[in-house]
């Protein structure tokens, strides 16, 4: 296998979830992006991982995956918080800070 | 020892690569097309659902290059909670059932030219850059194996039929030596079973090296995810 | 490479074998558990017969019974979200398959001899979750989505004891592989006695208590079965489900006890090994499955038994006794038994 | 008869070090240490349900540690005297550079092949005709962590200093436990009284078992802590948490020494945490001279306020504020002597940084000195019984670390072992006096308490005279040997590690004023018509057999040191009694410098027994023979002379008033130091800023206001004026503009985001 068919595929799925962020109006549906780009960065990390042959990148990549659990639950409270306050998870409806 | 490198061992490599790259390419469009399905898709708990199969594909992609640790972690973390927080998420959050038109912004032509500018740029520099570089996977090898001198009867049945040289027709109280080359010829199954052998799979790797060499991200890690758990609770919590 | 009676099959045969067999191993138990606990071992308790018309002593009842289910029509709720509606069965059905993969039946009796061997399994029974959330929200009625989130709320929160019970056994074992599990049990010594192995009850035997509650609330079963309680949520996430796909659930429901049982098995009780017997020899092959299944129906005679006699906790119970009593005593467990395990 | 060690040589230091293979004992000695913190926890949680309010867990595992501690040195014994070094298990000192990243398990070689050690010391010990055996230490240690290429290890290390002070330690906190619970018996915090009790003990075992300076940090800082809560046991009274205050603060200061001191040591030692590797290369020279010097004098300032010497002092005293038996356990075994341990321990360091051998003065044996006369004359004014043990400790503290400074190193260890004995008797024996007389004012509470109070009596006048010094006391022992060891006058032959005669003076001064105060101390306390109220009792047998105890150790613990030549009369001719102490403790190792045994001098025995005597008994003339026939003849109940020498001769009025006012020490932190900086040092600062400061400032201010004016007026209105107006313009403009795209939201930052990254990613690929 080539290293590169993986990379390609993070690519893939990291440019998408660059679009899901960038378009979604929806909060769950924005961190749902987000959580494709760090999987994007989880393959690239232990495709790397395997090419070198060590387990660094596997170590990185459970890291990620800690950091993520920890980014959604943070995520989804404000989520929730924002619900309770405005009735409405839309984000572009957040923009009092506008100039 | 993953599965497909168990496959590995009954299968010459050049048909590991055929079925491996079978294997990728049905993940890899499944998983293409699900992200796809989830950033487009109008219906909230369809995004969510198509999310657990390209985390699923993800998941799978790990075991395909040797990884089951951090695949299995994928599944228990992605899916069995992340994505279940997810679909709490959205039932908390009173989401209808059915499409829901308003959740994508008007500016779709901006979004898709940001992706596909960042596509082509990435995916130019990584043809550019490992345009050649080849992935081989070693089997997993014993770290901790030397010389040993045991009693025939102290050795487990798979390894004296795996080893006839080695043992002929001695038995008993009879002394041997098993040294690293008839240790090298076992499959790691037999391996395992050799006394005085300590086989480091990934895990035992991963292990070692989350508890020495990166015990301090190890930590920051853990008090981050404590903070995370306090921070979720104060920020949801009704007043 | 695992021979099989002696012949070479290919890969691709293995595969289908593999696949087969696996199927066999999950449902099997599952139509067994049917007949002896629900039909014939619930009537004992409650004092009385149990289905007696269908073959000898009710025997076939169990083939009536699906017979049953796959004449009924298959319905579905007019606003229910028809895709998801129809594979959210099959979803909880596929994480029951993906476990009895890892379970050792002999020392070379496996389907698949994972590394990662009980985590993966413990990482794939959480994919229940997402099926029975995906039933609860496209069923598009109240009672399924209020069962479907009691559901995923109580197999998230005992999700946790079951991963930390196993924690123990792990450390003690010092693998995650199921076999290498067993066969630490089985060359394991207590105080210097080998005669009997080790069986992590004696050792862990907190963690098995733990593990069998665990469990019985994950199978969402009595006394932890507030997600379906028919008083207040006619049958939660199942609600709506009808015919040959409420089957499923069903057989879902008692496969994965019966999967689950098996992994109590080789985990606490041995797995396939009976004492007095080399671990290595061929004759586990054969009679390895056989003793699985036997402390397999051990395990599951004692959730059943809860099963039938104890009444339902309320949902702030259920909650309470996760978070406040089974965390902590498996956390302590965990410490205790790395402690011992480093001094000895 | 191989066991004993030639004291007259410098032994030649033998290769070896360390062995990780020895008497179980010695390899499990964690388990002491452990016990006493487990019995803190618990005591913490189950404690107040026990019926003894957990004083019976506290009493348990102090007592299985004591026994453990004295089997370990049995078998210290043992393994001093017939550990064999030439077999395959002992790692020496060239090996272990070869391989120092390996745990030492590593070591048994896996092939089964022994490796053979070649000792190569020179048998040098030919005065004696011996071979010098090697005291190997016994370590086992674990990677705790691995960061940055440096293995983090945990672990004990086992010596004789070691396993002398785990006897130590566990004998005093035993009794002191005992005592407590009559002491301290209906306490509101009795439970948390004894937790911390047992975590003072604890922490102080680990400390002397460290295996690394690391946890040398993290023990010694318990012990902070711990002294801290029991000094401030009774916190309700503002002058109780102001002294445990007092005392961590004081400590902080020194602290910062330590961590400096060890900062500097860990790093010159090329990364090492290790105690025996560290000393190794302090000997061996691989660690520069500066970087020893400054090493030792950072970690001074860490013993200075450690272990009370002067100037940093002060806190001691203060500290008597907790209960009786604590001050007995902080005097006699855990927080004070941590600092002695701690040169002790880090000798090497000491011994080349300050330059100790072959010269006359340095800096540790001048701190030394002058604490013991120092503390010793502040202990003449308290009135107040334990204030005046408080001094004497911080005097004999004196004697330990002036022993360091001058290299009898065998000396200081020894007085610190005799010290702990008759020191914990005399602070529980005035805490049973105080327990009887609810108070601890010798002048006003107490006297002629002999009559009420016998044993303790008995046992306190036994510690005196062992304190004082008085053959044959434990006292005399180990304080002649520190007179000896000095090397002032020439005494100690040409075996003395210096000629440090300034030292001897002041040791000598010190030894009459040691036998003075306590004479002082032991009139007004039993002496005399008694001055409180109340009907006062001897103290029950809790109280009474730990006091018994300990003045059999105070009496007979000198015995175990006799000077060579000591009833042999030839001090050439070893006898098997004689030097037990030293050839128990004493590393003979390659982590420790080659120190050198004074040969000892009976007229110097004879001469300071005599000055030791005449303290004594000028006080006792003064006290029992002057204040007893006023007190006679004027019917009463006197406590000094009212027309005394203090207040009628003119220099000695004011050293009275300087001792009373302690050197004005407190004074000086408090009044100058801080006043100094409240008061003047900032109203200087505030006239330097107003005229000095300002003045500078406001010319600035004029001059610039006069070339503003100038410019104005020449070059502003005409050129500037412009192009001011035409940036203004723009940037309102652009202002204008990109104010569109500060809309707010989130996403279209993203995106901007994104595409920026994109495009400077795709300019960097280009480029390269």
């Amino acid at each position: 296998m080539m290293l590169n068919q993986f990379l390609l595929l993070a690519a893939v799925l990291f440019c998408l979830g660059v679009y899901g962020v960038l378009t979604r109006r929806n909060g769950v549906l924005v961190l749902m992006s987000v959580e494709l780009i760090l999987n994007a960065v989880n393959i690239n990390l232990v495709a790397f991982g395997a090419f070198q042959d060590n387990v660094v990148g596997d170590v990185f990549a459970v890291f990620v995956i800690a950091v993520a659990a920890a980014e959604v639950g943070v995520g989804l409270a404000m989520v929730l918080l924002m619900y309770r306050n405005r009735k409405s998870i839309d984000f572009t409806e957040v923009d009092m800070l506008k100039g | 020892m993953s599965v497909l490198a168990q496959v590995a061992n009954e299968l010459t490599s050049s048909e590991v690569d055929i079925a491996q790259n079978i294997a990728f390419g049905i993940i890899a469009a499944a998983m293409i097309f699900s992200a796809f399905k989830t950033v487009t898709t109008a219906n909230v708990v369809h995004a969510a659902l198509y999310l657990v199969i390209v985390l699923a594909g993800v998941a799978a992609i790990f075991i395909l290059l040797g990884s089951d640790f951090v695949g299995a972690t994928q599944v228990l973390v992605y899916i069995g909670a992340i994505v279940v927080l997810f679909l709490f998420g959205i039932m908390l959050t009173k989401a209808q059932l059915g499409d829901d038109e308003t959740v994508e912004t008007e500016r779709r032509s901006m979004g898709a030219l940001v992706g596909v500018l960042l596509l082509v740029v990435m995916g130019y520099a990584l043809v550019d850059t490992f345009e050649n570089a080849e992935l081989e996977f070693s089997d997993p090898e014993p770290i901790a194996f030397s010389e040993i001198d045991v009693k025939v009867s102290d050795v487990p049945t798979p390894v004296v039929d795996a080893l006839p040289d080695v043992f002929g027709d001695r038995g008993g109280d009879d002394i041997v030596t098993i040294t690293g080359a008839d240790f090298a010829t076992l499959v790691p199954e037999v391996q395992r079973r050799v006394p005085g052998a300590e086989v480091f799979g990934n895990n035992k790797q991963i292990a070692d090296s989350i508890f020495s060499q990166y015990i301090v991200p190890f930590e920051a890690v853990s008090v981050l995810l404590l903070a995370a758990l306090i921070g979720a609770i104060v920020v949801a919590r009704k007043e | 490479m695992s021979p099989i009676l002696s012949i070479e099959i290919p890969f691709w045969g293995q595969t289908i074998f593999r696949s087969i067999g696996g199927l066999a191993a999950a449902l099997g138990p599952a139509g067994l558990l049917v007949y002896i606990y629900l039909f014939k071992l619930m009537s004992f308790v409650q004092s009385r017969l149990g289905p007696m018309e269908a073959g000898p002593q009710g025997s076939l009842q169990l083939l009536a019974e699906v017979g049953k289910f796959f004449q009924k029509e298959d319905i579905f709720p007019e606003k229910a979200d028809r895709i998801v509606f129809a594979l959210a069965p099959f979803v909880v059905l596929m994480s029951t398959f993906l476990l009895v993969l890892v379970v050792p039946f002999g020392p070379d009796a496996w389907f698949v001899n994972l590394d990662t061997g009980i985590y993966f399994a413990l990482a794939v029974s959480s994919v229940s979750v997402i099926g029975i959330l995906m039933a609860g929200w496209a069923s598009a009625s109240k009672y399924s989505l209020l069962g479907g989130l009691r559901a995923a709320g109580q197999l998230i929160a005992y999700e946790l004891p079951l991963v930390l019970a196993v924690m123990g056994v792990v450390i003690q074992a010092g693998t995650l592989n199921m076999q290498d599990i067993v066969l630490a049990q089985a060359e394991g010594e207590i105080f210097g006695f080998g005669g009997l192995g080790n069986p992590f009850i004696l050792t862990q035997f907190v963690g098995f208590v733990i593990f069998l509650i665990a469990m019985q609330a994950e199978l969402t079963q009595p006394p932890f079965d507030m997600p379906v309680a028919e008083s207040e949520l006619v049958t939660g996430y199942m609600t709506e489900y009808s015919g040959i796909r409420f089957l499923l659930f069903f057989v879902g429901e008692f496969a994965t006890a019966g999967v689950f049982s098996m992994i109590a098995a080789v985990l606490f009780l041995g797995g396939w090994w009976v004492p007095g017997l080399d671990p290595d020899s061929n004759l586990f092959n054969i009679i390895g499955p056989a003793v699985l299944l036997g402390k397999m129906f051990i395990v599951t005679t004692l959730i059943f038994w809860f099963r039938f006699t104890y009444p339902r906790f309320r949902e702030d119970q259920l909650q309470k006794i996760a978070w406040k009593f089974l965390i902590p005593i498996s956390l302590a467990n965990i410490v205790v038994t790395g402690v011992l395990k480093v001094v000895f | 008869m191989s066991g004993l060690m030639s004291f007259l040589a410098v032994e030649a230091v033998p290769d070896v070090s360390f062995t990780t293979d020895a008497n179980w004992f010695l390899e499990n000695v964690w388990i002491i240490p452990l016990l006493p913190v487990l019995s803190f926890f618990a005591i913490i949680f189950f404690g107040k349900r026990l019926p003894q309010g957990g004083a019976e867990i506290g009493i348990a595992a102090v007592g299985v540690a004591f026994v453990l501690a004295v089997l370990t040195n049995i078998a210290w014994l043992d393994h001093r005297d017939n550990f064999d070094y030439h077999d395959g298990q002992t790692r020496t000192h060239s090996e272990k550079h070869s391989d120092g990243d390996d745990h030492a398990s590593a070591v048994i070689d896996v092939d089964g092949v022994p490796e053979t050690v070649v000792l190569s010391f020179a048998e040098e010990g030919e005065d004696a005709g011996e071979e010098s055996h090697p005291s190997v230490a016994v370590v086992n240690e674990m990677s705790w962590l691995t960061n940055g290429g440096i293995d983090f290890k945990a672990g004990t290390m086992l010596d004789g200093p070691a396993a002398l002070m785990l006897f130590v330690v566990t004998l005093i906190s035993l009794l002191v436990h005992i005592y407590s619970t009559d002491y301290v018996s209906g306490d509101r915090r009795y439970t948390h009284f004894f937790a911390f009790l047992s975590l003072f003990t604890g922490s102080m075992l680990a400390y002397v078992v460290s295996h690394n300076i690391l946890q040398m940090i993290v023990t010694w800082e318990l012990v902070g802590l711990c002294s801290f809560a029991l000094i401030g046991h009774w916190w309700e009274e503002k002058p109780n948490s102001d002294a445990a205050l007092k005392a961590f603060l004081t400590n902080r200061v020194g602290d910062i020494g330590l961590l400096v001191g060890m900062v500097i040591l860990f790093f010159s030692a090329g990364g090492t945490f290790d105690v025996i590797e560290i000393n190794e290369k302090a000997v061996s020279g691989e660690i520069s001279q500066t970087a020893l010097t400054w090493a030792a004098i950072s970690l001074t300032a860490a013993v200075m306020s450690k272990s009370g010497q002067f100037v940093l002092h002060t806190w001691l005293p203060d500290a008597m504020a907790g209960p009786t038996p604590v001050s007995a356990l902080i005097h006699a075994a855990t927080l004070v002597v941590a600092g002695v341990f701690m040169i002790a321990r880090l000798y090497p360091v000491f011994w080349y940084g300050f330059v100790i051998p072959g010269s006359s003065i340095n800096g540790l044996a001048l701190i030394g000195s002058i604490t013991v006369v120092f503390g010793g004359l502040l202990a003449f004014v308290q009135n107040d019984i334990k204030k005046v043990l408080a001094y004497s400790t911080v005097s004999q503290l004196g004697y330990m670390v002036l022993a360091l400074g001058v290299g009898a190193w065998t000396a200081a260890i020894f007085h610190l072992f005799t010290h702990a004995f008759f020191k914990a008797g005399l602070f529980l024996g005035s805490g049973s006096v105080a327990h009887s007389v609810h108070s601890f004012d010798m002048k006003n509470d107490m006297g002629g308490m002999r009559k009420f109070m016998p044993t303790t009596f008995k046992t306190f006048i036994i510690c005196s005279i062992a304190l004082a010094g008085v053959f044959p006391f434990a006292g005399f022992w180990s304080k002649d040997e520190i007179l000896v060891g000095t090397g002032g006058f020439g005494v100690g032959a040409e075996k003395a590690n210096g000629e440090y005669t300034l030292m001897l003076v002041m040791g000598l001064v010190g030894a009459m004023l040691t036998g003075a105060y306590m004479t002082r101390c032991i009139y007004l306390t039993f002496f005399g018509e008694f001055r409180g109220h109340g009907h006062p009792h001897e103290s029950g047998p809790r109280i009474t057999i730990p006091l018994i105890i300990l003045s059999v150790f105070a009496f007979g613990a000198g015995f175990l040191n006799f000077p060579p030549g000591f009833l042999t009369g030839d001090a050439k001719k070893p006898s098997f009694w004689q030097e037990r102490f030293g050839h128990f403790v004493e590393p003979l190792a390659a982590y420790f410098p080659p120190i050198s045994h004074s040969v000892p001098s009976w007229w110097l025995a004879i001469i300071a027994s005599v000055i030791g005597l005449i303290g004594p008994a000028i006080a006792y003339f003064y006290y029992f023979v002057l204040v007893d026939r006023k007190a006679n003849e004027t019917g009463e109940k006197l406590t000094e002379l009212p027309n005394g020498p203090t207040s009628s001769i003119g220099f000695l009025k004011a050293g009275h008033t300087l001792l009373v006012n302690k050197y004005y020490l407190d004074h000086l932190y408090q009044n100058v130091i801080v006043g100094f900086t409240k008061g003047p040092l900032s109203k200087a600062a505030y006239w330097f800023n107003q005229n000095v400061l300002d003045g500078v400032v406001d010319e600035a201010g004029r001059s610039a206001e006069r070339s503003g004016r100038f410019i104005y007026r020449f070059i502003d209105q005409g050129f500037i004026e412009g192009v001011v107006n035409g940036s203004g313009r723009a940037s309102s403009t652009g202002g204008q503009g990109l104010r569109k795209i500060q809309t707010g939201k989130v996403q279209q930052y993203a995106a901007l985001l994104f595409a920026g990254a994109t495009v400077l990613a795709g300019i960097f690929m280009i480029v390269n």
